[in-house]
């Protein structure tokens, strides 16, 4: 039965130290304002769960908040590397990070598992790769009827996933539209779950076969205005791509990075004062 | 390549671009495989059906995604789906014609790696992005398609990790289903596989790049195909769809999204 | 690549003596002018798949279409018994009916298996429960990670499906709105499919998430304006009740149905025709 | 018992639908099932989630339903998903609190049969409908309640086939997730299972109803609770919701809608 409640406390309340965390967003909804929360509230030995981790993750990995990462893709799309990324497991900065690394259509095929009450996934997978000589997450199955080999994955049963969406109403009823990638899946297959929204509206009026998520397996909203940014909200704002190519700069240096992160996350109360922050530093250069 | 008018990075768009017929279903890429089908799609193939990982299922961008899952993506798409469902019901049932795939490293068959290089796995020197979509469109596709440029970083006898597999022989088992890899297309030339070591075999070469520009950009020994082709020159119509494209897309984005 | 012709042309085409037919719309947008026209042409011996066989497959089953059927529930729902269905197990009339039997969450997993191109799916199903031992299509596969035994069930991969939607643009992409059910799945499982149509429109004017099978998996679209009569089309017209219930006494007898279905199916010429006698048998019933 | 004011079909609607709390999640089987869920829903549970297998989960219908897929129930709906969806996300993964279905026969172990009575199961003398969603939702929801009415035809010692499985000792295995059937709602009264056996023993009567008649209409021997209790009399606010739901449905489908 969804709270409404404010993103401090709704990351206060689920997320500690050695939790268990699926923030998904396929380059769409990105949970921003979420990964800054978890960052201010200095979490650490965290396990991160994510498909595609991208500049959240390279800010969470890179202030020390994970010790484990499980991913199928981790770069800056349209940009590069993630260089955070990379310095904690070529270098082991800020912190060892293990990795378990899976393809896309495993992970989607694991979350799709712990969504259905399964322990493992079968897919048509990693013919030929090297992947699961390095990942105990990834078996193999034969089918009774055919004698095929196939691969099979473990389900992904997270302690606690967090996505962004458009818009919740006041029961908690969740609407995404656009490209909704994994959410469903990672909320459904996940113990708790925090959903942060563009606005709480009173009725969402919802297209018939929309994707909408019962409020009764939502524990949190938070209304974030923004929440996505720099990533996007179909609908109310479009990916911020300069951001996107500035932050391999900002990343690049260890320095640098945590300089930035103090500037504008660490000592910013949420993430209005996190934009409001980069505003001020923009005119400053511009003006 | 300059005073050719165009530049290698156009000619080997404009190469791939030319490969694909019109009503084929594309598993894309992002990077240079979208850059090309959409550019088919401006030109010879209007009715190419481009299917992006993110869910978009007959998208028709006016420019260049950025990523994956840009918005206009699912704006133009005959079908927008979850992430599960297009890997399970549209590439992994083998739906998809051409699997269009970008890599960091290939070998003699056409295996990709996207994962490691140098070090060990667990300590590599340079951590790549990972396997994303690819080990699976590489074997669920019909056929696999790999651009990207020719050098001796990039092409290389042996690699550190096989993350996405091609004509690896006896590694494949039965559960292939495709073709695998049929093409290599770079910014020297094209690549197919030897129709019986499945070896890639340099089979065109653009204007203006000699065989030995191709040997010397290749880690492994190239073997050069019997009757070797030279690329068709871009045509004016073909450039101006191209630039115009990229144009479009600097326009939109801030940016030509050529790379990642 | 879909092709917009007659629903006789496409039943012609594509089902043959013999031929595994899915004909699925669960409880909505049943295809019964497809059914009629199969009936129509004469068609025997066919493996008729359906998670809920109802009127559609009663009269299929009575005309002596079926050799095998495949199913999860065959009742009349809301009303009770299928008198066809009934006398094909008990009494073999016209013909024997071998028959297959699964629970809906197993038809469903066989579907989406037959859809993602995997020869078996994975469930919690049966336990304690004797179907399985009537049925070598289920049987069970242990979880490589955990050692837990759950059923496997064999996938679905019809000749044919067959489905009726509101809406198909000229291309043959088609819309399925409302209850969309199992159709999806069924046609992606099958190496053939047909779809119906209350309309075939300049635009489909879907919604972004709405339910669309892209015209490249559709073999052919026929527009048959009320083809799912007496179930209904959302935003088109709705069930009609009174015929479900009357369907009742008409097939309880074998003479009685065989009359019915001679005057109103096989001696009108298509759907549009049968409606006509059915109106005209009405109006001299009340007139 | 028209000197009570109410049926037999009214006083066991109305004695499943005081069950049902409010916010519960409830999977309904069509039929007497959803009239006493909609009911609850009417009164004292404005707030239970009704999903119907069709894929409608929060449905909220003004009549009831004459089929588990009336175009209402995607009308009221929270959301409406697919077939395959709503078995494996919702039902299969555990999120049902309640899983409510009717029967054809049950056992004194709540072990279901809607599949054949007499002959063979190749040759059966009575051919039923078949499992449905029953198999899954009989071991996958937190607990089962199951409603029919009570005769020595439908409560039998031994059943011909077993659809969906109760406490049949043994046969269970590991994968059972739930509590099994806790109730057995009949037009005589209220069976649940006693706690060391599991077998289904009478806790109560409905009023007017004696031991004898029930014993009566049981195939087994009908073991009676320590306490067994009478249930209340139906409120005339219950009686007239219920009857208003009636009167509504036969309005809007011509038929109260209470089998099937």
């Amino acid at each position: 039965m969804a709270e409404i409640t404010t993103l401090r406390n709704a990351i206060s309340s689920l997320v500690h130290d050695g939790s268990i965390l699926a923030m998904e967003g396929f380059t769409h909804l990105i949970p921003f304002a979420a990964g800054h929360e978890v960052i201010r509230q200095g979490r650490k030995s965290l396990t991160l769960i994510r498909m595609t981790p991208d500049l959240i993750y390279d800010q969470m990995i890179g202030m020390g908040c994970a010790s484990r990462l499980v991913f199928s893709w981790g770069g800056n799309p349209g940009v590069g590397s993630l260089h955070r990324f990379r310095d904690a497991i070529q270098n082991s900065w800020p912190a060892p990070l293990a990795i378990e690394e899976h393809s896309h259509a495993d992970m989607a095929a694991r979350y799709q598992a712990g969504a259905s009450g399964l322990p493992f996934a079968v897919l048509r997978g990693y013919v030929g790769s090297d992947i699961p000589q390095y990942n105990a997450s990834i078996s193999s199955v034969t089918c009774p009827f055919t004698g095929e080999v196939l691969a099979a994955t473990r389900a992904l049963t997270p302690d606690v996933a967090i996505i962004h969406a458009q818009k919740a109403d006041r029961k908690g009823n969740v609407l995404i539209q656009g490209i909704t990638g994994i959410q469903k899946e990672a909320v459904l297959a996940s113990k708790k779950a925090i959903v942060t929204v563009e606005e709480i509206v009173d009725h969402l009026d919802a297209p018939m076969n929309a994707c909408v998520l019962p409020f009764w397996v939502v524990t949190y909203v938070c209304e974030v205005p923004g929440g996505a940014f720099p990533s996007y909200a179909h609908g109310y704002y479009s990916r911020d791509n300069s951001f996107c190519k500035a932050w391999d700069g900002i990343a690049r240096d260890r320095a640098t990075f945590m300089a930035w992160m103090h500037e504008h996350v660490l000592t910013t109360e949420d993430f209005a004062g996190f934009k409001r922050s980069l505003n001020r530093e923009a005119e400053a250069q511009h003006g | 390549m300059a005073e050719l008018g165009y530049t290698s990075n156009e000619i080997m768009t404009i190469a791939a671009s030319r490969r694909l017929a019109d009503g084929m279903v594309c598993f894309v890429g992002i990077g240079m495989p979208s850059a090309a089908a959409n550019l088919a799609r401006s030109l010879h193939a209007p009715e190419v059906v481009l299917i992006y990982e993110s869910g978009t299922i007959g998208a028709r961008p006016t420019v260049l995604p950025l990523s994956i899952g840009d918005g206009e993506l699912a704006e133009t798409a005959d079908a927008v789906v979850s992430v599960p469902e297009i890997f399970r019901y549209w590439l992994q049932a083998g739906r998809v014609d051409v699997g269009f795939l970008g890599a960091a490293q290939i070998d003699k068959y056409g295996n990709i790696n996207t994962t490691v290089i140098g070090g060990t796995y667990d300590s590599p020197q340079v951590r790549l992005p990972g396997a994303g979509g690819a080990p699976e469109i590489a074997t669920a596709s019909k056929e696999t398609w790999i651009i990207l440029k020719q050098n001796k970083r990039t092409f290389v006898e042996k690699l550190h990790f096989v993350t996405s597999a091609g004509h690896r022989p006896g590694a494949h088992g039965s559960a292939i289903r495709g073709r695998g890899p049929t093409v290599v297309i770079t910014d020297l030339g094209v690549l197919t596989p030897d129709p019986e070591t499945m070896e890639f075999t340099l089979s065109a070469l653009h204007p203006g790049v000699t065989v030995e520009q191709a040997r010397a950009a290749t880690g492994w020994e190239l073997k050069v195909a019997l009757h070797l082709e030279i690329t068709p020159e871009p045509t004016a119509a073909e450039l101006a769809a191209l630039r115009d494209l990229y144009a479009r897309t600097e326009a939109a984005h801030g940016s030509a999204s050529t790379e990642g």
